[in-house]
C-alpha cells in the first residue's frame, strides 16, 4: 500500500505522460495485488484486466494521437488547489476516527445484510461464490445497470469520436510509431502471440462459464476476450483484426448483451415473478437461479467484450 | 401487469436504448424513442395516481426483499419526480426531431436517440430507487450519456464543456461514493429506508458526519450548488438545443430530489441534519447563487448562457427552500421542481427554435425578432414573465410559497434575496426582450419565418403548463404539500 | 492499537487526495483523467478494506471455513470499477476531439483560445 | 343580463378586443371600429352592473382556485364602481380621440398600439372588480406589462430608456415589496378577501401593520407616492392617448385605488385609526403634494408639467386615504373620479396642440388661444376642475379631503391642501391666459424639428397665424365630452358620493 502511496506521488510529479499512464498501470496492478491480499479475488481479477489492462492501452492511444509531454506550467496556481486537497483530506481523516478498526470482524458491516448472504445464497441461490450470487442475483439490478454504463460508454464514444469524417484514409496510428513497427518485426513476438491469443480466448470462455465456482464471470470474460483482441490488433495490424470482428457485428453484440440481460428480466416479469427473479425460471429455485445467472453472465460478457472491442478499435482508427 | 409498473418505468427505456443501435436509422430511433418516452409518461401518471390513493409502493427486484435485494421505493416524491422527467422526456420527442436532424450529423442521430434514452432511463433510475448504491449506478448512465450529448454541440467549446463536466461529475460521484460507503461501514446496509432507521443510532459518529458532509458536496456538484456550478454554463450553452432542453429540464431537477431524499429520508432521524449548521450553509449558498449567478446572467451576450446562469440562480431557490427545513420551504422546492422545469424547458426550445433559424443565440441576433418570429419570440416572453415570478405563471407560484416560507421562519435576509434575485430576472429577461422587440431587423433579413410546427407545439405546450399549472396550481401544490409532509413523517 | 488498525485508511486517504490532487492541479487533460482514476482506484480499495475480516477467507462458500470476508463491497466495487473504466473512456474520446479541435490538451491553453471566441 | 355575467363579460371584452384587434389589422378602420364597439360595450356592461351596487348589492363571481385556498374571484364593491365606470366610460372618450390622434400624427405600430389598449383597459376591470388582494395583484401586473409597449412604443432611444425606468420601477417595487406584504398578509391573516372593517385587525401588532402599511404605499408604484415616482414622468413620451387614459386615469388610479381599497378593506379604517401608524405616511403623501406641485411650476414641458401635477393629485388621493376618517376616505374616493376628467382632458389638450400647432412646450403657447380657442378652453376648464374652483367637480373631492383633515384634527394637512391648490393655479392657469391674452409673435423660434417632420400632410397654413386651426374633430369631440363631465360632476356630483359613502357607513 505504501508502495502505491509512493507510485502516486510519482505520477503527480512526472511531467511525461508516457511515463504516467505507465506508472498508472502499475498503480492498478499493485491495487489488484492489494485486492488479493483483501480476499476480494474476483475485485482483483476486474482490476488488473480493465485497470492494468485497459484502461492502459486507452491512455496510450490518446496519448499516441495527442502529445505525450506533459507542459511546465510556470505559474504557481496549484496552491490553491493543495489548501483544498489538504483540507478534504484532513475533513476524511477525521472521518475515520470513528470507523471500526480494520479487520474488526464486530464491524457493523459484518453483521447486517452481510451475513444473510454468506449464510443463506447457498440455499437461495445455490452456487458457491457468493460474489457471484450477489452480484447477478441479488444485486442483480446494480449489474444491470452497470452493464448499461459500459453501453453507454461504447456508444458514447462511437458518437463522439467514431466514424471520421470522409476523405481521410482509414490508417492506424497505434500507440507510438516504431514501437509498433519493432513489434511488427519480431517474428518470435508475432508467432507466440499468434499461438497464446487462441488460449487466451479459451480462458475467456473458462472464466465465463466458472464464476458460479471460483473468482471469475462475464466482466472479467468479457475483457479478457477483448484482450485478445486488442492484443492481435496491436501487433498485427487493425484493419487486419477489424475484418476478424465486423463493427456491425459488435454493435449487434453490444446491444444483444444488454437485451438478453434485461430480457432474462422481463421473462421473470412474464413468468410471475418481479423483474430480474430468476427463481421462476424453472421449477425449483436453485435450478432457475442458476440458469437466470448464466444467462445475465452471458449477457454481461457479450456487452462487456464487444464494447471493449468497439471502443478500442474506434481510438485506434483515429487519425492524427 | 400493473403491480410491475416500477419495473418497466426505467426498463423500458433501457430495452429500447439497444433497439435503437441496432436499428441504425435516424427516424426509427427517433420513432422508438417517441412512443417509448410516451408510454414512460403514462407510466409514471399511473405510478403517481396510485401512490395518491393507496400510498407508497414498494417493489423489489428480483423479489429479493429489501435490505438484500435492491428495492424500489414510490411515495408522492419520487413518483412527482419521474412525472416531470418523463413529461419533459415526452414533450421533448417531437421537438428533437427537426432541430436534433439540423445539429447533429445524419448518420449519428440513432446513437444520439440511444443516449438519449439512456439518458431517461437514468434520470428514472436515480428518482426511483431505494437503494443508495443503485443510485450511483444509475447516477452514472445519465451522466455518462449526459456528457456525450453535450459533447455533440456544433460550437467546438461544447468539447471542454463536455470534458469539464465530465470531470467535475466524476469527481462528484466519488465523492458521493465515498460518503456512500462511509454510511455503510458504519450501518451495513445500502437500502435507504433500513439506513434511516439505524443510522440515528450512529449519528453522532466523526464518520456518518463526515459522510454527510461528502454526500452534500457530492450532490452538489451534480446539482450545479453555487459554488460547485462551474460545469453548467457552458454545458447548457453548447449542448444541442433538444439537449439543453431536456438537462435543464430534468437533469439538475433529478440531482436535487438525490439530495433531498439523502437528507429528508436518509438522515431523516437524524438530528444533525436539522440542527446543525448544513441548513445555514446551505442557506448562504443559495442565497449567493440566486445573487451571484443572476448578476453575471445580466451581462451574458449569449442568451443560452443567461438562461444557463439563471438556472443556477433558481436551483439557488430550491436549496433555498431544502435549508429552510420546513414542510412550506419544502414544498415551495418541489413545486419548483416542476415548475421550474416547465418555464426553463419551454425557454430552451425557444432557443432551439431560434437557433434553427437564425444560427445564433447571440444577443445582437435577436433584433427585429419579435416581427420575424413572433410566435417563438413570443413564447419567449411568455416564458420570461414566469422566470420573473409575474402573476399567473408558474415562477410566481413557486416564489409565493418561498417567501411564504422565508416569513414564517422569520429569514427576513432571504426573503429579501428571492424578490431581488427576481428583479435581477427581468433586467436580464428584458435584455432580450428590448433587443428582440424594439430593434428594427437587419435589413435584408426575411420577413417571417418560422420554426416548423413540430418545434413550435412542443415549444407551446410547455409554456401553455407554465400558464395553466400557474392560473390553477391547487394541483400541483397538493402534491408538492403531501410530498414535503411525508418527508418529514420520517422514513418511508 | 486503534491507530494501528485506522492506518490502513489513513494511507488510503493520502492516495485519494494525491488524485484529488492530480485533478485539480493539473493542466493537462489526460493527466487529469489519470488522477480521476487514482482517486477512484483509491476509493475502490477503501471499500475492499473495509470488507476485510481477520482471519477471513475470500467468500467462496466451502466446505470447513467459518470466516469469509464481507462480499457486498467486492460486488460493489466490480459495478464501480467497470464505471469508472467507462468514464475513462469518454473522457479520453473528448481528449481526442478536443486536440483535434483546439490542436492543444492543455486546459490554460485552451482557456486562453476560448477567450478569444 | 345577470349582474353576474355582466361583470365577467366586462372583463373579459377589452380581452377580446384585444385578440380580435390584431387579425383586424389589415382594414384600420375595421380595427378602429372593434376598439369602439368594446369601448361602448363595455361600458354598457358597466352601467348593468351600477344598479345592483348601488342598491347596495355586492355581487360576486367566483372563477377558480389558484393556490390551495386562496382563489381568483370578483366581487364589485361601490369603490371598484366608481373607478370602472370612470375608466369604461373615458374609453370611449379616449377611443375616439386615439382615432384623430394616431391617424393626425402617422404613427407606426398602431395594431400593437390598440391591442395593447385594450389588455390594458381589461385589465383596469380586473383590478376593479377585485375580489381580494390577490386578484388584484395578477391584474395590477397585467396592467404593468401591458402598458410597457405602449410607453416604449416610438421605439427611439429615448421611448426605450423611458420603458425600463416604468418598468423598472413599476415592476421593482410591485414584486420587491407589494408581493411581500401580499404575502405577508397571507401568512398571518391566512385570507387575502377584501373584507369590510380589513383582515388585519387583532392579527398583526401595531409594529408589523406599520411596516405592512409603508410595504404596501410604496409597493402599490402606480400610485406613483416619492420617491418612486420617476416612471410617471418618463412615461410621457408615449402618445398622448396614453398619457391620457393610462397615465392619468386608468393605471395611476389603479394604484391609488389599490391603497384606497388596502386601507379599507385589508386593514380597516378604524384597526389603522386606533394603531395610528399612518401618520408618517401622510408626512410623506404632504410632501409629495408640495415637492411635486414645485416641480411641475419648473417643466416647459407641457406633457412633463402634467405628469408633476398627476403625481402631486395621487397623493391627495394617498393622503385621503391615510386620513383613515371618514370624510378623508369619501374625498381620496371622489378624488379619483373628478381628477380623472379634469387631468384627462388637460392631457387631450395637449395632445392636441402638438398635433394641430406642434407645440410641447408651455413657453411656445402664447397666443395659442386665438388658433384653437376650443382646446385652449377646455383646458381653462380642466384646470379649473383639478385646482377644485367651482364650477367644476374637482371641487366636491377637495372639499370632501380637506373636511377629512378637520376630521382628523390635522389643521396642518389642510394648510398644505390649501398650499398646494395655489400652485396649481400658479402652474397651470398661466397656460390658458397666456394663450387668450398674448400674442404669438412673442414665440421663441420652434425648436423641434425632425419629430414632426413626418406629420406635415396634416399641416395647415403657418402664414396666418390669426387663422383657426384646430385639431381633428374626433380629438375635439373628445375634449368637449371630458371638459363637459367635469361641469355635470360638479352639478351631479351625488352618485360617486353616495357610492363612497356606502364604503365608510355600511
Amino acid at each position: 500500500m505504501v508502495f502505491m502511496a509512493v507510485t502516486g506521488f510519482a505520477i503527480a510529479r512526472l511531467r511525461n505522460l508516457f511515463g504516467v499512464v505507465m506508472l498508472t498501470g502499475i498503480f492498478s496492478l499493485m491495487s489488484a495485488v492489494l485486492y488479493v491480499v483483501l480476499d476480494a479475488v474476483d475485485v482483483a481479477f476486474t482490476e488488473a484486466a480493465v485497470g492494468a489492462g485497459i484502461a492502459t492501452v486507452l491512455m496510450l492511444s490518446t496519448l499516441a494521437l495527442t502529445s505525450s509531454e506533459e507542459r511546465v506550467s510556470e505559474d504557481g496556481k496549484p496552491m490553491w488547489a493543495l489548501g483544498l486537497v489538504v483540507v478534504t483530506g484532513a475533513v476524511l481523516i477525521y472521518g475515520t476516527l470513528d470507523m471500526p478498526p480494520f479487520g474488526d470482524a464486530y464491524a457493523p458491516i459484518h453483521h447486517h445484510v452481510a451475513p444473510r448472504y454468506l449464510e443463506r445464497s447457498g440455499q437461495e441461490v445455490g452456487i458457491p461464490n457468493v460474489v457471484t450470487s450477489i452480484l447477478a442475483s441479488y444485486r442483480g439490478y446494480d449489474t444491470l445497470g452497470e452493464v448499461y454504463v459500459i453501453f453507454t460508454a461504447a456508444c458514447g464514444v462511437l458518437l463522439i469520436i467514431g466514424q471520421p469524417k470522409r476523405g481521410r484514409r482509414r490508417t492506424l496510428r497505434m500507440l507510438v510509431g516504431e514501437m509498433r513497427h519493432g513489434m511488427r518485426q519480431n517474428v518470435i513476438l508475432r508467432v507466440v502471440s499468434k499461438l497464446l491469443i487462441p488460449f487466451i480466448l479459451v480462458f475467456a470462455l473458462y472464466v465465463q462459464w466458472h464464476g458460479d465456482f471460483g473468482p471469475g464471470g462475464g466482466f472479467q470474460a468479457g475483457v479478457i476476450f477483448a484482450s485478445g483482441f486488442i492484443l492481435y490488433a496491436l501487433i498485427f495490424d487493425v484493419d487486419t483484426s477489424r475484418m476478424v470482428v465486423p463493427s456491425g457485428v459488435t454493435r449487434l453484440l453490444l446491444a444483444l448483451g444488454v437485451l438478453l440481460y434485461a430480457g432474462v428480466g422481463v421473462v421473470g416479469l412474464l413468468r410471475g415473478g418481479n423483474f430480474l427473479n430468476y427463481s421462476v425460471l424453472a421449477e425449483e429455485q436453485t435450478v432457475g437461479q442458476h440458469l437466470g445467472i448464466l444467462l445475465v453472465e452471458f449477457g454481461v460478457g457479450l456487452t462487456v467484450a464487444a464494447a471493449m472491442i468497439t471502443i478500442f478499435f474506434t481510438f485506434a482508427r483515429q487519425e492524427h | 401487469m400493473a403491480a410491475h409498473y416500477p419495473a418497466l418505468q426505467v426498463v423500458l427505456a433501457l430495452l429500447a436504448a439497444p433497439v435503437c443501435l441496432i436499428l441504425r436509422r435516424p427516424n426509427a430511433a427517433w420513432a422508438v424513442a417517441t412512443v417509448i418516452t410516451w408510454i414512460s409518461l403514462a407510466l409514471a401518471l399511473s405510478l403517481l395516481g396510485r401512490v395518491w390513493e393507496t400510498g407508497v409502493i414498494l417493489y423489489p427486484m428480483g423479489d429479493w426483499a429489501a435490505p438484500w435485494g435492491i428495492e424500489y421505493q414510490i411515495d408522492t416524491v419520487n413518483a412527482f419526480m419521474l412525472v416531470i422527467v418523463t413529461l419533459i422526456g415526452s414533450v421533448v420527442m417531437p421537438f428533437a426531431r427537426a432541430s436534433v436532424e439540423a445539429e447533429i450529423e445524419e448518420e449519428r442521430i440513432y446513437l444520439f436517440y440511444c443516449m438519449y434514452l439512456l439518458n431517461l432511463a437514468g434520470l428514472l433510475g436515480i428518482a426511483i430507487t431505494g437503494d443508495v448504491f443503485n443510485l450511483f449506478v444509475f447516477l452514472e448512465i445519465s451522466s455518462l450519456s449526459s456528457y456525450v450529448m453535450i459533447s455533440l454541440g456544433r460550437d467546438k467549446r461544447a468539447l471542454t464543456a463536455a470534458y469539464r463536466y465530465l470531470v467535475m461529475g466524476t469527481i462528484g460521484a466519488t465523492f458521493y461514493l465515498i460518503g456512500v460507503g462511509m454510511m455503510y461501514m458504519m450501518t451495513g446496509t445500502l437500502n435507504m429506508a433500513d439506513l434511516a432507521t439505524i443510522l440515528p443510532a450512529v449519528a453522532d459518529s466523526r464518520t456518518v458526519m463526515v459522510a454527510l458532509g461528502f454526500l452534500t458536496v457530492g450532490l452538489g456538484l451534480k446539482l450545479a450548488l453555487f459554488p460547485l456550478h462551474l460545469w453548467l454554463p457552458n454545458a447548457y450553452a453548447y449542448a444541442p438545443s433538444a439537449v439543453t432542453v431536456f438537462l435543464a429540464a430534468t437533469g439538475t431537477k433529478v440531482a436535487v430530489y438525490a439530495f433531498i431524499r439523502i437528507f429528508f429520508t436518509v438522515f431523516g432521524g437524524v438530528e444533525i441534519f436539522t440542527a446543525g449548521v448544513i441548513p445555514e450553509i446551505l442557506a448562504v449558498l443559495a442565497a449567493l447563487a440566486m445573487i451571484g449567478a443572476s448578476a453575471v446572467a445580466i451581462y451574458q451576450t449569449d442568451v443560452k448562457r443567461l438562461l444557463a446562469y439563471s438556472s443556477i440562480a433558481q436551483i439557488g431557490y430550491m436549496v433555498l427552500g431544502i435549508s429552510m427545513v420546513t414542510v412550506t420551504g419544502l414544498a415551495g422546492t418541489i413545486v419548483h421542481l416542476f415548475n421550474h422545469a416547465i418555464m426553463k424547458g419551454g425557454l430552451f426550445m425557444a432557443m432551439g427554435c431560434i437557433l434553427f433559424k437564425i444560427g445564433s443565440v447571440q444577443l445582437d441576433q435577436f433584433e427585429g425578432l419579435g416581427k420575424r418570429m413572433p410566435v417563438t419570440m413570443a413564447a419567449f416572453v411568455a416564458g420570461g414573465f414566469s422566470l420573473i415570478g409575474v402573476p399567473l405563471t408558474v415562477g410566481f407560484v413557486s416564489k409565493w410559497y418561498l417567501v411564504q416560507a422565508a416569513l414564517e421562519k422569520g429569514w427576513w435576509l432571504a426573503v429579501a434575496v428571492i424578490l431581488v434575485s427576481s428583479l435581477m430576472a427581468v433586467i436580464y429577461i428584458w435584455r432580450v426582450v428590448e433587443v428582440a422587440y424594439f430593434r428594427p431587423p437587419p435589413k435584408g433579413s426575411a420577413e417571417v419565418s418560422e420554426a416548423p410546427l413540430s418545434m413550435l407545439v412542443p415549444l407551446w405546450i410547455l409554456i401553455g403548463a407554465s400558464y395553466y399549472f400557474g392560473i390553477d396550481a391547487t394541483r400541483t401544490l397538493d402534491i408538492a404539500f403531501a410530498a414535503a409532509e411525508s418527508l418529514f413523517g420520517g422514513p418511508l | 492499537m486503534e491507530f494501528l488498525g485506522l492506518l490502513n485508511y489513513w494511507i488510503i486517504v493520502v492516495l485519494m487526495m494525491t488524485g484529488f490532487y492530480i485533478v485539480i492541479a493539473h493542466n493537462n487533460l489526460v493527466k487529469k483523467i489519470v488522477g480521476l482514476n487514482i482517486f477512484q482506484v483509491s476509493v475502490f480499495v477503501f471499500y475492499i478494506t473495509m470488507a476485510k475480516v481477520k482471519g477471513g477467507t475470500p467468500p467462496i462458500l466451502a466446505e470447513g471455513i467459518e470466516i469469509y470476508s464481507n462480499p457486498l463491497p467486492h460486488v460493489l466495487i466490480l459495478t464501480a470499477i467497470v464505471v469508472g473504466v467507462a468514464t475513462t473512456a469518454l473522457g479520453l474520446a473528448l481528449v481526442v476531439r478536443i486536440r483535434d479541435a483546439y490542436g492543444t490538451i492543455e486546459d490554460d491553453e485552451i482557456e486562453a483560445q476560448e477567450n478569444e471566441l | 343580463m345577470t349582474v353576474e355575467l355582466a361583470i365577467i363579460l366586462a372583463v373579459a371584452v377589452p380581452f377580446a378586443g384585444a385578440v380580435l384587434i390584431p387579425l383586424a389589422r389589415a382594414t384600420p378602420n375595421l380595427r378602429e371600429t372593434v376598439t369602439l364597439v368594446c369601448a361602448a360595450l363595455l361600458f354598457y356592461l358597466v352601467s348593468v352592473i351600477y344598479p345592483t351596487v348601488a342598491a347596495g348589492g355586492v355581487p360576486e363571481v367566483y372563477l377558480f382556485e389558484m393556490l390551495p385556498g386562496l382563489s381568483v374571484f370578483f366581487l364589485v364593491e361601490p369603490l371598484g364602481m366608481i373607478f370602472a365606470g370612470v375608466a369604461s366610460f373615458l374609453w370611449i372618450a379616449t377611443s375616439v380621440y386615439s382615432i384623430g390622434y394616431m391617424r393626425g400624427h402617422n404613427e407606426e405600430n398602431q395594431t400593437r398600439f390598440y391591442a395593447c389598449f385594450a389588455i390594458a383597459l381589461g385589465a383596469a376591470m380586473g383590478i376593479a372588480f377585485a375580489g381580494n388582494m390577490l386578484t388584484l395583484f395578477i391584474f395590477y401586473e397585467v396592467l404593468t406589462l401591458s402598458t410597457f409597449p405602449l410607453v416604449a412604443h416610438a421605439g427611439t432611444e429615448d421611448a426605450k430608456r423611458a420603458g425600463r425606468v416604468y418598468l423598472g420601477v413599476l415592476l421593482g417595487t410591485s414584486l420587491g415589496f407589494q408581493l411581500l406584504a401580499i404575502i405577508w398578509t397571507w401568512t398571518l391573516a391566512g385570507t387575502l378577501d377584501f373584507t369590510d372593517g380589513g383582515i388585519l385587525a387583532g392579527k398583526a401588532d401595531g409594529l408589523t401593520a406599520g411596516i405592512l402599511l409603508a410595504l404596501y404605499t410604496f409597493g402599490i408604484g402606480k400610485a406613483a407616492l416619492m420617491p418612486f415616482h420617476r416612471w410617471l414622468p418618463s412615461a410621457m413620451v408615449a402618445p398622448t392617448p396614453v398619457s391620457a387614459l393610462l397615465h392619468a386615469v386608468a393605471v395611476v388610479k389603479a394604484g391609488v385605488f389599490t391603497v384606497v381599497k388596502v386601507v379599507v378593506y385589508i386593514f380597516g379604517i378604524d384597526f389603522l385609526f386606533d394603531i395610528g401608524v399612518s401618520e408618517w405616511l401622510q408626512y410623506m403623501a404632504a410632501a409629495t403634494i408640495l415637492i411635486a406641485s414645485l416641480v411641475a411650476m419648473t417643466q416647459d414641458n407641457l406633457k412633463a408639467r402634467l405628469a408633476y401635477s398627476t403625481i402631486s393629485q395621487l397623493s391627495y388621493i394617498i393622503l385621503g386615504a391615510m386620513l383613515v376618517t371618514d370624510l378623508g376616505v369619501i374625498g381620496s374616493g371622489m378624488h379619483i373620479a373628478m381628477h380623472a376628467f379634469g387631468k384627462i382632458t388637460l392631457f387631450f389638450c395637449a395632445g392636441a396642440f402638438m398635433i394641430a400647432a406642434h407645440k410641447t412646450e408651455i413657453s411656445q403657447m402664447r397666443g395659442i388661444g386665438r388658433a384653437m380657442p376650443f382646446t385652449t378652453l377646455a383646458f381653462f376648464i380642466g384646470s379649473l376642475s383639478v385646482i377644485g374652483l367651482p364650477p367644476m367637480g374637482g371641487l366636491w373631492s377637495k372639499w370632501y379631503l380637506a373636511l377629512g383633515t378637520l376630521e382628523a384634527g390635522k389643521l396642518w394637512l389642510l394648510g398644505v391642501l390649501m398650499v398646494s391648490s395655489l400652485l396649481n393655479v400658479a402652474y397651470l392657469l398661466p397656460i390658458p391666459f397666456r394663450g387668450f391674452f398674448s400674442s404669438p409673435e412673442e414665440n421663441p423660434p420652434l425648436k423641434s424639428s425632425h419629430d414632426h417632420d413626418r406629420e406635415h400632410d396634416h399641416t395647415h397654413d403657418h402664414d396666418r397665424p390669426n387663422g383657426i386651426k384646430e385639431a381633428p374633430v374626433a380629438c375635439l369631440i373628445a375634449i368637449g365630452v371630458t371638459s363637459a363631465g367635469c361641469l355635470v360632476l360638479f352639478f351631479y356630483p351625488d352618485p360617486v358620493y353616495e357610492l363612497m359613502r356606502m364604503i365608510v357607513a355600511p
